[in-house]
């Protein structure tokens, strides 16, 4: 498998992503922004601020030159994976419905979080099992996932929620943590499950999610 | 040179912590208001043009980049300066 | 009002000038010197005293003088650090104010070639009554949070302290730690006639002008009214320079290079020309403004953030160009260096300054102020405190303990923090110091803020001491050798007697706790003025402190892990609650004798921990600090939601036992079988250590000569520790 | 009812980092402005009051909570609901 990593101005989880799909064995490289071709097959939009995060999340990034063609790669077929930031930018690009707000209680969160997993026939989530709890950190001012009723039914009716929290810590609606598009490629999510993919750090949690996609691949 | 304000807020719909945050820390000074929404206040000055050709412009910009119509609205006025 | 007064300067100083000069200065050259000359940037008030620091090691590789210090970690690797307070300016913009606090130290970390991996911070606040303390709390907070987080550096410790003499003047004390290769260390440094003088980064505007007289002044109303002195930080700018100027120290064209703090371009190059003992010429009309018609005094003096100065070899200006443009970042040369020691400054050619360099960066005069013991002194420590009465039910008063904004969990300040980027984060906060790995080895560096203000006040040479050996215990606790300090001196007046001798004294105490440890002061930071017309700050000389863990694999928590597990008690405990967190906390008081600290004795016992913890015996360690052994025992067991029975044979009444602030004491937690080995490691250092019980399921009993004086559950005091800041700021 | 219409801005002197923002990414999109300055817009329903109360009122929750003179400057409307 062939993954890239974006690097937006203002993208500071790049080097994070990249260090675990090197470890793992991937075939991986840093693809900055203002390059025009998605030649990868996963993409990744990694966490940070991009642009500064000073609209709206991800906002800004959303035009970005290497953007520009991801709808057709999405179209035909080429995984995207957006973590924080990535998530941000997606729902931005309306490659994945609805918009983050600012949490609840209008702080920045960092800390652990345990999240259920909803959905474990996706390319991203295979490794895991459905109702499995597994603990990603958060780190985020605006994860507050919103969609109107309408939207979050459909959400609902076609399993696209692949996480939720246990104990919500921003207001997300239905306790959305990730969502994934309905053909099953793209998928947005705000905690970091590269934060725990080495005990050192704290546990390994995370590392299924990036075998999951390499595996798909062999 | 035109000046254009634009407010933008939140949909009605959607909860405004920020607000209600607000209206709390007014209450404790003693302010006792019955809503406070907050929203954006944007300020761009544009070159001239007429006026009609401004406010074209000024929507484009909002709903390509300064809005996001899934959860935001806006209204603005535009003044010469 | 004299042109002089009004930038600051003295008649005196302002005659030294015109004698320097040969004539009576311009108006540009005059707010030079008030800016260079001001006590934020000439220390002419300290200069003298911080000569007598111990700033040599052998680990040492830069000392103080550059914009951060820097010591060798092994393997080809340095650590580069710095402490700088921006205590004026978060009073009055709490959250600007702290935010470019932790800009600037940012800058001053990746202007010496290193690429920042940790922010620290070390926050005073008055007491958490008022609207207004809080309003600062959550501002300051925030600014810290959002700048660190958005340029994408863990903030990984830190301290939040609460006490009335903040009630005016809180303090934000900021430090940011940085890792390089040995090889690539910049200085701030202009050599070599002819060479480019670039400025890169923001624009500059008039934002900030006249900051750093500012934070030289009492604030008073008149500086609550001086609102241009305020800057806005621009994170994201500040993210792409730090990439920029990475990438630009890598390859070959920078002779030196320095970040503009406080007053602006003025002081980066009358410094980097001092430093070279080169001149520095400059036209201001190439400097990108972002208001129309700036003056050159202006452009000179401003304080607009996100800006460097790059000293270029000839020639190569075009590769500062690229790099800068990738990243979408303005660079302009807008002098050359000379060799006439001279800084000119000229607008379109024409000469609108020409000072010596040298005496704007080191000319000003140096005060030796004369001091006294304060008065308060005596009087405080021979209060009578031993005829208090013990509280009748203990275990009501550790939960009030517990709930004092000084011991509580202060997740609701550390969660607002991304202390996770970067993927090396191996200790989070929460801990004694925050341990980070170093990628490509197996090493990995523990970090710590710490200062026991209320101990400086009562007493400043003994608890300069023991802030040195609380951050030094700290760095062991986490499995850390301590290396190197950079301190904040945060002061009130040094032109009042008392204020200079508690100046003198804690610089006298750091002194020898920083000898006897070999952690020499590499860097640092003063700031004077911290008082209002109603007080002054307690004297607050925070210390940072970094130290090394050999194997990353043995850093250590304090949390304990598992049930059966015996409890150590490291070192010994003394009747000493003079200055005591439980004094204060439940009796109000602020007195007494503070404990005694032996640095030699400290040392041995971060030997013996160190040794427990490398040979693998210890699973858990944490040092005793404020609120005695009793707090800390509690802080042990809230993790993991695990209890203790503990018996205690001793001679002390109930609660000074417990609440004693002893100095040099430890918990540890071990299996039973590795006891006899780490009694005899500290027996053989002749420390005290011994068995006091044991880690159980959720009750937390402590047993004095035989009789319950503690019967709680760990869920309720969990809930009081961990409730207690979120439930004070929600009110 | 009335409703008051705040807009909160940097003062001119100091810099809008979110404002360069947003310009530099108008441009990318080929809207070329002069400036841009974003700042806050609040609203603020009060109960009925004659409207020289209400300015007053508003004046002072400004100062004392919504704004920092030190960086930002303020105007505002009042409208019948
Ligand atoms: N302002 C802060 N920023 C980051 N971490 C903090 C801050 N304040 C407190 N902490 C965390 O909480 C821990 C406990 O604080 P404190 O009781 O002051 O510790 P100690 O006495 O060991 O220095 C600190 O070691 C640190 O990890
Ligand atoms: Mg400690």
């Amino acid at each position: 498998m062939k993954a890239g990593v974006v690097v937006f101005p203002g993208s500071n989880c790049d080097s994070d992503v990249y260090s675990v799909l090197k470890e793992l064995g991937a075939d991986v490289k840093y693809i900055w922004h203002g390059e025009d071709k998605i030649d990868v097959d996963l993409l990744v939009l990694p966490g940070g601020f991009s642009y500064g995060d000073y609209l709206r999340c991800g906002a800004i990034a959303r035009f970005s030159k290497i953007l520009e063609g991801i709808y057709d790669y999405v179209e035909n077929g080429g995984y995207v994976i957006g973590i924080c930031n990535g998530f941000q930018i997606l729902t931005e690009l309306k490659l994945l419905p609805g918009a983050l707000l600012k949490n609840m209680d209008l702080k920045f969160i960092c800390s652990d979080c345990i999240l259920e997993v909803s959905n474990d026939n996706t390319f991203f989530s295979r490794l895991y099992k459905k109702g499995e709890r597994v603990n990603f950190p958060i780190a985020h001012g605006e994860g507050n996932y919103y969609a109107d009723d309408e939207t979050l039914k459909e959400l609902e009716r076609n399993n696209q929620i692949v996480f939720r929290y246990v104990n919500n810590p921003n207001g997300s609606r239905n306790d959305i943590a990730g969502i994934i598009n309905k053909k099953g490629n793209v998928l947005g999510m705000m905690p970091h499950p590269e934060r725990r993919a080495s005990s050192l750090l704290g546990g390994t949690d995370g590392i299924r999610l990036f075998k999951g996609m390499i595996e798909s691949f062999k | 040179m035109l000046k254009a304000y634009i407010d933008v807020t939140l949909k009605k719909s959607i909860l405004d912590p920020q607000g209600t945050a607000v209206k709390e820390g007014l209450s404790k000074l003693g302010f006792e208001v019955e809503t406070v929404r907050i929203g954006k206040h944007i300020e761009v000055t544009l070159n001239d043009m007429n006026r009609e050709n401004a406010e074209k412009l000024i929507d484009e910009m909002c709903l390509k980049l300064l809005i996001n119509p899934e959860i935001e609205v806006y209204s603005y006025r535009i003044e010469e300066e | 009002m004299k042109p002089y007064k009004m930038v600051g300067l003295l008649e005196e100083e302002y005659n030294k000038i015109v004698e320097i000069l040969g004539r009576e200065p311009n108006e540009t050259e005059l707010a030079m010197y008030g800016v260079m000359w001001s006590e934020h940037c000439s220390y002419k008030n300290s200069r003298a005293l911080l000569k007598l620091f111990n700033t040599k090691g052998l680990r040492v590789l830069q000392g103080p003088g550059e914009n951060a210090g820097i010591v060798d970690i092994g393997d080809g690797f340095a650590i580069a650090m710095k402490i700088e307070s921006h205590n004026h300016p978060s009073a009055v913009e709490p959250y600007q104010g702290a935010a470019t606090g932790v800009g600037g130290i940012l800058r001053d970390i990746f202007t010496m070639g290193a690429r920042p991996i940790a922010n620290l911070n070390s926050i005073r606040f008055g007491e958490l009554k008022d609207e207004k303390t809080k309003k600062l709390l959550r501002g300051i907070v925030r600014g810290i949070g959002d700048y660190g987080n958005c340029v994408g550096i863990p903030t990984i410790s830190g301290e939040t302290v609460f006490n009335k003499c903040y009630n005016d003047n809180p303090l934000v004390n900021a430090m940011s730690v940085g890792i390089l290769e040995k090889k690539d260390i910049k200085k701030g440094t202009a050599r070599g006639v002819g060479n480019s003088v670039m400025l890169v980064g923001h624009t500059t505007g008039r934002d900030g002008i006249g900051g750093a007289s500012f934070a030289s002044c009492d604030l008073t109303r008149e500086s609550e009214e001086n609102r241009s002195a305020v800057q806005v930080g621009d994170p994201f700018m500040e993210k792409l320079l730090m990439e920029a100027c990475l990438e630009l120290i890598k390859t070959d064209c920078v002779v030196g290079i320095q970040d503009l703090g406080a007053a602006g371009l003025t002081s980066a190059s009358c410094e980097t020309a001092s430093r070279g003992g080169s001149g520095i010429e400059i036209d201001v009309a190439r400097v990108i403004t972002r208001e129309k018609g700036m003056t050159p005094r202006e452009i000179m003096i401003s304080e607009s953030q996100e800006r460097m100065l790059v000293i270029v070899e000839k020639g190569k200006e075009d590769k500062v160009f690229e790099i800068f443009n990738k990243w979408g970042l303005h660079a302009v040369v807008i002098g050359r260096v000379t060799d006439d020691g001279m800084l000119r400054v000229l607008e379109n050619g024409k000469v609108v300054a020409e000072v010596p360099a040298s005496s704007l960066a080191d000319g000003s005069p140096v005060n030796y102020r004369s001091y006294r013991r304060p008065k308060y002194m005596d009087k405080l420590s021979n209060m009578d405190i031993a005829n208090l009465p013990c509280p009748e039910n203990l275990s009501e008063t550790l939960i009030t303990m517990l709930k004092s904004p000084n011991i509580a969990s202060k997740e609701w300040v550390y969660s607002q923090y991304d202390y996770m980027v970067g993927t090396d984060t191996v200790v989070v906060p929460g801990g004694d110091a925050g341990v980070l790995r170093i990628k490509g080895t197996k090493k990995g560096i523990a970090l710590t803020v710490d200062c026991n203000s209320r101990y400086c006040y009562l007493n400043p040479y003994e608890g300069a001491k023991s802030s040195v050996c609380e951050a030094a215990r700290n760095i062991t606790a986490s499995g850390g050798r301590p290396i190197a300090i950079t301190d904040c001196l945060n002061f009130a007046s040094p032109e009042d007697e008392g204020v200079y001798y508690q100046f003198r004294n804690s610089i006298l105490g750091i002194n020898e706790a920083s000898r006897i440890l070999d952690t020499p002061v590499i860097s640092g930071n003063v700031s004077f003025y911290n008082q209002s017309e109603k007080m002054a700050i307690y004297p607050t000389p925070t210390i940072g402190m970094v130290g090394i863990v050999e194997n990353i694999e043995n850093s250590m928590d304090i949390h304990f892990k598992d049930k059966g597990d015996s409890i150590i008690l490291v070192g010994e405990t003394k009747a000493e609650i003079g200055g005591s967190e439980y004094l204060s906390a439940i009796y109000g008081i602020e007195a007494g004798r503070v404990p005694e600290v032996h640095v030699e004795i400290e040392k041995n016992t971060n030997e013996g921990v160190l040794s427990a913890i490398e040979k693998g015996l210890i699973k858990s360690a944490h040092d005793i600090s404020d609120g005695g052994f009793i707090v800390a025992l509690s802080e042990c067991c809230f993790k993991n939601e695990l209890g203790v029975n503990v018996n205690i044979d001793t001679e002390l009444r109930e609660d000074i036992f417990l609440f004693s602030e002893s100095q040099g004491r430890y918990i540890l937690t071990a299996s039973k079988d590795n006891i006899k080995d780490i009694i005899e490691i500290f027996t053989k250092l002749g420390v005290q250590a011994e068995v006091v019980g044991e880690v159980i399921d959720s009750d937390f009993k402590v047993n004095i000569n035989g009789r319950n004086v503690i019967n709680l559950n760990i869920k309720e005091m969990k809930s009081a520790w961990k409730g207690s800041l979120p439930c004070i700021m929600n009110q």
